[in-house]
């Protein structure tokens, strides 16, 4: 497989990206403070954000960069602020190892079964809707297609958006007689 | 034949009246009234005799069919009434000593609450014992067999506030019902082999019975006549019918329904002819009851219990006379038994009457001066019982003796024996009760017993007179046979006469009459004045070998605990268990279901792992195919 | 030549993996909400490789949609976090089980 | 319309207009003898009906066939035959009598209703040829029954009229099932899709499919009937049903499943009953013997009646599977037979409840020393359930008796154990009820004329079909005869018989 040229600087680029994911979701799983936690998560969407543009998805990787990283990420930080729950975890399974145990096996399947999946070639025959992904720039594309195809798809997620804010706003509305944070975080169950 | 309905109709009649006005006739009417319907039936009962006895000896069977009762199938049965010679005498015999129990109750039950009640009871029984006695077929029988089942469960409990005498009553007609058994099977196999169940046609084709199904019905319809005829295996509800007031006693447990079963045997006779085998096994368990039931009646203290084995023992003697082929022999007996045995138990009603209703003789005693009449005809009973000539017993019990030696010498051997036997135990009775010291002192509180009411002595003086002289009836001298020629044409050829040599024809009737009067000295010499004999009285016989106790214990106790078993343990648990068992199950399966909600969302995390993996494997798994 | 898609689809699924593993063993409510963010940057790298691979800009598209959705989800997610807060002062996913069946 | 149409109509139209007739609390009595006035125009239209009938023929009379569903060929198809006859004028005098007995209620909109419709749904049953029709009445009869015990039933009256429904349900769904398959096979096989009971008998099917098939129908005729394994519900159900209901229950609905078993058992599989007439006689000699021993330990009179009564439907059983005239007409003579003196006595326990407000038999004693006439009637039923001559319940047990020691003497010769037993139990529960010093001193009224009106007419039957049976026996017996002949006739089952396509339609499932 290697022996097929492949452009050294894309490959560079490729597997340092890779490694800042790795670092990134790995960090994310054991990091104690959710702080650190959501710090890594923004380390892994820049990864990814780079492999878009790899794979020749500019437009993607910047809305991964700007909404994603930015806003979703931001959004995290204010919630573990406002509640104030940034307070170390003990991450250890000493509690429940049997159902890390199960969760470690389920993982690995999954991942078994994802790795024959990637490496076969599928080919369904169900010709190709969209378009042709390099007649022209990516976002003339990805823009042609998401308001002609899919212009309804498109109009629900503004429903959708909107009616998320509303919930957001209901649901984090101040209700009287609120139970305050306890002293400490209760020890693992 | 209409006289033959009426001989039926009256005690019917008698019964709907008092059923209806019983109650307003009250004390002494009901009483008379009962009475006078069993006489006119006597009436009639002789009328029918006298119809029966112009006519030639063949034609002497009527016929009276008044309506169709069941069919279904190729099961025909009519209400068809038959008289015959052996119907006739059963009628006589039945209706008059009857009519003299019915006259004697009025007095014995003076001043009972229920006195009307008494007579109703009466007067079904006589006429469902009419019916079973005129039944021209075998269920037609079946319904009188049974109907004096029901009465005499119902006069044996009349004093239901006592408990011992409710469940004597049940306790009769239970055993009775065990014997009812083989009656139906008998009939259900008579039906099956000669597709009906009339006398008149199964009678005449019985020989074609092929001879193994002759001798079941023989040995079934046995049965039937043990449960009812108290026989060895179930005779021990006799003994407890004694709970029941003396008339009764009198007429149903001496003198008529104890003897139904003879009859049945008698009238089956064709078909007891072709079963060899059972007229053996038949007359010996008669001798063994009558040697078994005589030696239990030495020792009892109870002056209705010793009467009652008494009875249990002549009825063995009268299925010897079944067994033995003697039929003519067995009804002579059954006649004269019915008159000298219903006189017993009707003068010691007198005497426990007027000893304010004490039964034991222990409490007895010299009453022979205080009550002549009672005594008098106690004796002449006694003398005929234990069959010292020229009395009627001598005569009949000879008859049935000569016979059984005709047939087998053993059977004559025990029977003599029981003859002594019997003679022995009446004559203990005699001389215990109305000889030696008087012992009555604290029972009747100083007064002196006195003479029973004429209307209760009439009858025992007609008895009395009907007890001696029964014996002409059927003297074994050739001219003087008369029940042997009345009787002979219904038997025909079952009916087996013994040859014997001319010396025996003399030896054998001398020989019962030393028994006798040797049985009588005996009774003298040990009993003139002494009332308790502790060695000739062990409790072994006393509790009548242990027969009763022990079917309590086995069948009374161990069928209420199989019962009480049957229903607290088996039905709730084991059936109405399985039942539950199944909505249990249920409950289960969903109990299981309900875990898998914990709440924990870890846990349902976890599940759909499970399903991702599942999924995902179905997709490689079809599509790799 | 640009990589072969496959790799980029072992590395989603292993990125894919590392979300699912910390949903499942992570007790705050938050840190498995970003592991589901891991897990949903997963699914877009496989749209994003296949959409290449296809030459077909529906896997983009897909990818656009998905953005969409996770965004609102993770905004309804953490309002219901704050009012589950607001009630049980805790974030620790096993004590929130007032559901049990 | 024939008289088997009005029959079922009056009693379901009343059942419509009686909750209608919202009459003010005081003359509630209106209602009560509105009820009494259907159930007395029911019966006198079924006395007219059995004098109409002609003997000599066992086909079926009154026939009437309107189509229902024609999609599916089912239709309005009632007709009677002998049997069905004889227990149409069963049911009617039963429900005359429960009418009367209803009592000591305060709105009886509900109890005259549900009565009413239990009357139309009995009647349908016993009428209906179309076997779906038959079905419909079949569940019909529950629903009525189950609202009367819940509702005016006595003590845990609730749990018993759910163990009730819930059993009878169960076992009527194999029914469903059963009829159904019949039914496309019959199609399959005849291309012509029927419900009706004539044509269904010609169904030619395999040894494995007809043994399931009679299983089926025989599983909800026993549950109802009840035979031994399935009678659990039985005493709990007397037990806690309101005297008018438990008269019906045991009187009417116990014979709808042994009519069940002759009419579609015998007729629609004639050769597999042959087949398996052991299993039905074994079971119907252990009902009879395990009844009586389970009844004689007893204390409670209800469920010792209701256990006898399991006894005495051991008996029905036996006669209907000897395949003798004489057996299957005793055993339906018998079905009438317990019907009367079922609900006599059932009346009777009625009366001591009323009196006593217990039928526990340590507590009641000696009471004939304080109701001599009550004790008489009393003895006089018991008397004819043990089955003495002259009264009813002879006839029928010699009969069934006979029939069975023809053709299968050995069951015949154990079954006759059953009427020791049953002399046993009855005089004892006889005994310590009445006999003996009473063991409370309160009063115990004897039997009131209104009362003693009540059962004259059962007394009065049980003497006169002990005596005189010709007239029910005359109109039985050609019907019983045929069917006899019907079972015996029938080709021996087969594997090979059936064509092939049948076998696969029973497994494949697909037309």
């Amino acid at each position: 497989m290697i022996a097929t040229v492949i452009s050294v600087p894309q490959l560079i680029v490729f597997i340092v990206s890779v490694v800042i994911i790795a670092i990134g979701g790995v960090g994310l799983l054991s990091a104690r403070y959710p702080v650190h936690a959501a710090l890594f998560l923004v380390m892994t969407l820049f990864g990814v954000a780079v492999l878009f543009i790899e794979e020749g998805a500019e437009f993607l990787a910047a809305v991964q960069v700007v909404v994603y990283a930015g806003a979703v990420v931001v959004l995290f930080l204010f919630v573990i602020m406002l509640l104030g729950v940034d307070r170390e975890e003990i991450t250890s399974f000493a509690g429940d190892t049997v159902r890390v145990a199960l969760a470690g096996v389920g993982v690995a399947l999954i991942l078994a079964e994802l790795f024959i999946v990637a490496t076969g070639a599928w080919v369904t025959g169900a010709h190709a809707v969209a378009g042709k992904l390099s007649a022209g720039s990516n976002i003339g594309v990805l823009a042609r297609s998401v308001f002609t195809t899919y212009l309804l798809p498109f109009e629900l997620t503004a429903a959708l958006l909107v009616i998320a804010v509303v919930g957001a706003v209901i649901l984090s509305r101040r209700m009287s007689g609120v139970a305050q944070p306890r002293a400490h975080e209760s020890r693992e169950v | 034949m209409l006289v033959l309905g009426l001989v039926i109709g009256f005690p019917l009649l008698g019964f709907l009246v008092l059923l209806a006005f019983g109650k307003r006739i009250g004390d002494p009417g009901a009483g008379w009234v009962g009475t006078i319907a069993i006489a006119l039936s006597f009436v009639a009962a002789v009328v029918t005799w006298i119809l029966l006895l112009s006519k030639h000896a063949g034609q002497r069977t009527q016929v009276l069919r008044l309506f169709q009762w069941i069919h279904a199938g190729g099961f025909h049965v009519n209400i068809t009434f038959r008289a015959d010679p052996l119907s006739v005498v059963m009628m006589l015999f039945v209706t008059g000593v009857a009519a003299l129990i019915h006259l004697y109750s009025i007095g014995y039950m003076k001043r009972d609450a229920r006195f009307h009640q008494f007579f109703v009871y009466l007067n079904l029984f006589v006429f469902s014992m009419l019916v079973l006695v005129t039944a021209n077929n075998l269920p037609l029988t079946f319904l009188g067999w049974e109907g004096v089942g029901a009465c005499s469960y119902w006069l044996i409990s009349f004093w239901f506030e006592r408990p011992s005498a409710a469940s004597a009553g049940k306790k009769a007609f239970i055993i009775n019902r065990i014997g009812d058994m083989g009656f139906m099977l008998g009939t259900f196999l008579v039906f099956e082999n000669l597709h009906s169940v009339s006398y008149s046609q199964v009678l005449p084709a019985a020989h074609r019975l092929p001879a193994g199904t002759a001798e079941a019905i023989a040995l079934l319809f046995f049965l039937a006549a043990a449960g009812k005829s108290a026989q060895l295996p179930l005779f021990t509800w006799l003994l407890d019918a004694m709970e029941g007031p003396t008339p009764v006693s009198a007429l149903i447990h001496a003198a008529t329904m104890v003897t139904a079963g003879v009859y049945l045997m008698a009238r089956l006779s064709p078909i007891l002819a072709l079963a060899h085998a059972a007229s053996t096994t038949i007359a010996i368990i008669g001798v063994v009851t009558a040697f078994v039931a005589a030696m239990a009646a030495t020792s009892q203290t109870d002056i209705k219990k010793i009467v009652a084995f008494s009875t249990v023992s002549q009825l063995g003697y009268m299925m010897l006379g079944i067994g033995t082929g003697a039929y003519v022999a067995a009804i002579f007996l059954m006649v004269t038994h019915a008159f000298y045995k219903a006189l017993i138990f009707l003068s010691s009603g007198s005497v426990i009457h007027s000893l304010d209703s004490e039964q034991s003789i222990r409490r007895m005693g010299a009453l022979a001066k205080l009550m002549p009449i009672t005594a008098w005809t106690m004796i002449i009973a006694w003398l005929s019982i234990a069959g010292v000539p020229p009395f009627s017993g001598f005569f009949s019990k000879g008859s049935i003796l000569e016979d059984a030696f005709g047939r087998n010498e053993l059977l004559w051997v025990v029977g003599v024996v029981t003859a002594l036997l019997t003679a022995y135990y009446m004559g203990r009775l005699v001389f215990v009760v109305f000889y030696g010291k008087p012992r009555w002192q604290e029972v009747t509180k100083g007064h002196e017993p006195h003479e029973s009411p004429r209307i209760m002595t009439i009858p025992l003086i007609v008895l009395a007179v009907a007890a001696a002289v029964a014996g002409l009836l059927n003297l074994p001298y050739s001219g003087l046979r008369f029940l042997h020629n009345w009787l002979s044409p219904v038997f025909g050829s079952a009916l087996v006469s013994y040859h014997l040599s001319a010396s025996e024809k003399v030896l054998l009737p001398a020989t019962d009459a030393v028994v006798a009067l040797l049985g009588v000295v005996i009774a003298w010499r040990l009993w003139r004045n002494h009332s308790e004999r502790k060695a000739l009285e062990p409790t072994v016989l006393l509790k009548g070998w242990y027969l009763d106790s022990f079917y309590d214990r086995t069948f009374a106790r161990g069928g209420t605990a199989l019962a009480k078993f049957g229903d607290r343990v088996v039905d709730p648990t084991i059936i109405d268990g399985a039942v539950g068992g199944v909505a249990w199950l249920f409950r289960w399966v969903g109990g299981l279901g309900r875990k898998v909600q914990s709440g924990l969302v870890r846990s349902y995390l976890l599940i759909m792992v499970g399903g991702i993996v599942v999924m995902l494997a179905y997709v490689l798994v079809s599509a790799a195919r | 030549m640009s990589i072969p898609g496959s790799w980029y689809l072992v590395v989603a699924a292993l990125l894919f993996g590392l979300g699912a593993f910390g949903v499942l063993t992570r007790r705050n409510v938050i840190v498995m909400f970003m592991s589901v963010e891991l897990m949903l940057n997963a699914v877009n790298l496989t749209f994003v490789t296949y959409a290449r691979m296809l030459n077909d800009v529906g896997g983009q598209v897909a990818v656009f949609f998905v953005l969409v959705v996770a965004a609102a989800e993770v905004v309804v997610g953490l309002g219901i976090i704050v009012a589950i807060f607001r009630h049980r002062a805790t974030v620790t996913v096993d004590d929130i089980s007032s559901l049990k069946g | 319309m024939t008289v088997l149409d009005w029959l079922i109509a009056l009693p379901a139209l009343g059942a419509l207009v009686v909750p209608m007739m919202s009459l003010p609390p005081e003359n509630q009595r209106l209602i009560r003898y509105f009820g009494i006035a259907i159930a007395l125009v029911e019966l006198g239209l079924a006395i007219g009906m059995a004098v109409a009938f002609k003997l000599h023929t066992s086909s079926y009379q009154f026939v009437t066939k309107v189509h229902w569903i024609g999609a599916f060929g089912i239709a309005w198809y009632l007709g009677a035959d002998g049997i069905s006859l004889v227990l149409v004028l069963l049911t009617a005098v039963l429900f005359a009598i429960a009418m009367f007995t209803m009592k000591g209620v305060k709105d009886y909109r509900a109890y005259v209703g549900w009565m009413l419709l239990l009357e139309a749904a009995c009647m349908g049953s016993f009428t209906a040829l179309d076997l779906f029709l038959f079905f419909v009445f079949f569940e019909l009869t529950l629903v009525p029954s189950y609202f009367l015990i819940s509702d005016f039933g006595l003590g845990a009256s609730g749990r018993a009229a759910i163990k009730f429904f819930v059993y009878t349900f169960a076992g009527s769904a194999l029914l469903l099932v059963g009829i159904v398959s019949l039914v496309f096979i019959h199609d399959h096989q005849t291309g012509h899709l029927t419900f009706s009971l004539p044509a269904l008998m010609h169904t030619r099917l395999p040894k494995g499919t007809a043994i399931l098939l009679f299983l089926a129908f025989a599983a909800a005729f026993a549950v109802k009937t009840p035979i031994f394994p399935f009678h659990t519900w039985s005493p709990d159900t007397y037990r806690s049903a309101p005297i008018p209901a438990v008269v019906i229950l045991a009187g009417v609905m116990a014979k709808l499943g042994a009519y069940g078993l002759i009419r579609f058992n015998l007729e629609l599989f004639p050769a597999t009953s042959r087949e398996l007439a052991w299993l039905m006689l074994t079971l119907g000699v252990v009902g009879i013997l395990y009844g009586a021993i389970v009844a004689a330990g007893e204390r409670d009179l209800g469920r010792m009646v209701a256990y006898s009564s399991l006894s005495h439907m051991g008996f029905i059983v036996l006669g209907i599977f000897a395949f003798s005239t004489e057996g299957l007409s005793g055993s339906t003579l018998q079905m009438v037979n317990h019907g009367i003196y079922t609900a006599a006595i059932f009346l009777l326990l009625g009366m001591i409840y009323e009196r006593r407000g217990t039928l526990d038999m340590n507590k009641l004693g000696g009471l004939q020393k304080k109701a001599p006439i009550f004790a008489g009637v009393f003895i006089l039923v018991v008397m004819g359930m043990i089955g003495l001559p002259g009264l009813n319940g002879f006839v029928g047990e010699f009969l069934i008796l006979l029939g069975t020691f023809i053709t299968h003497r050995w069951w015949a010769v154990v079954a006759v154990l059953g009427v020791v037993l049953s002399a046993v139990y009855l005089l004892w529960m006889y005994q310590r009820v009445f006999h003996g010093e009473a063991k409370d001193d309160r009063s115990f009224r004897d039997l009131a004329p209104r009362e003693a009106l009540l059962l004259l007419p059962l007394v009065a039957l049980i003497v006169v079909l002990g005596v005189y049976p010709i007239p029910l026996l005359s109109r039985i017996n050609p019907t019983t005869s045929a069917i006899v002949h019907h079972v015996a006739s029938a080709p021996a089952l087969g594997n090979s018989g059936a064509p092939q396509a049948v076998a696969s339609i029973v497994t494949g499932g697909a037309k």
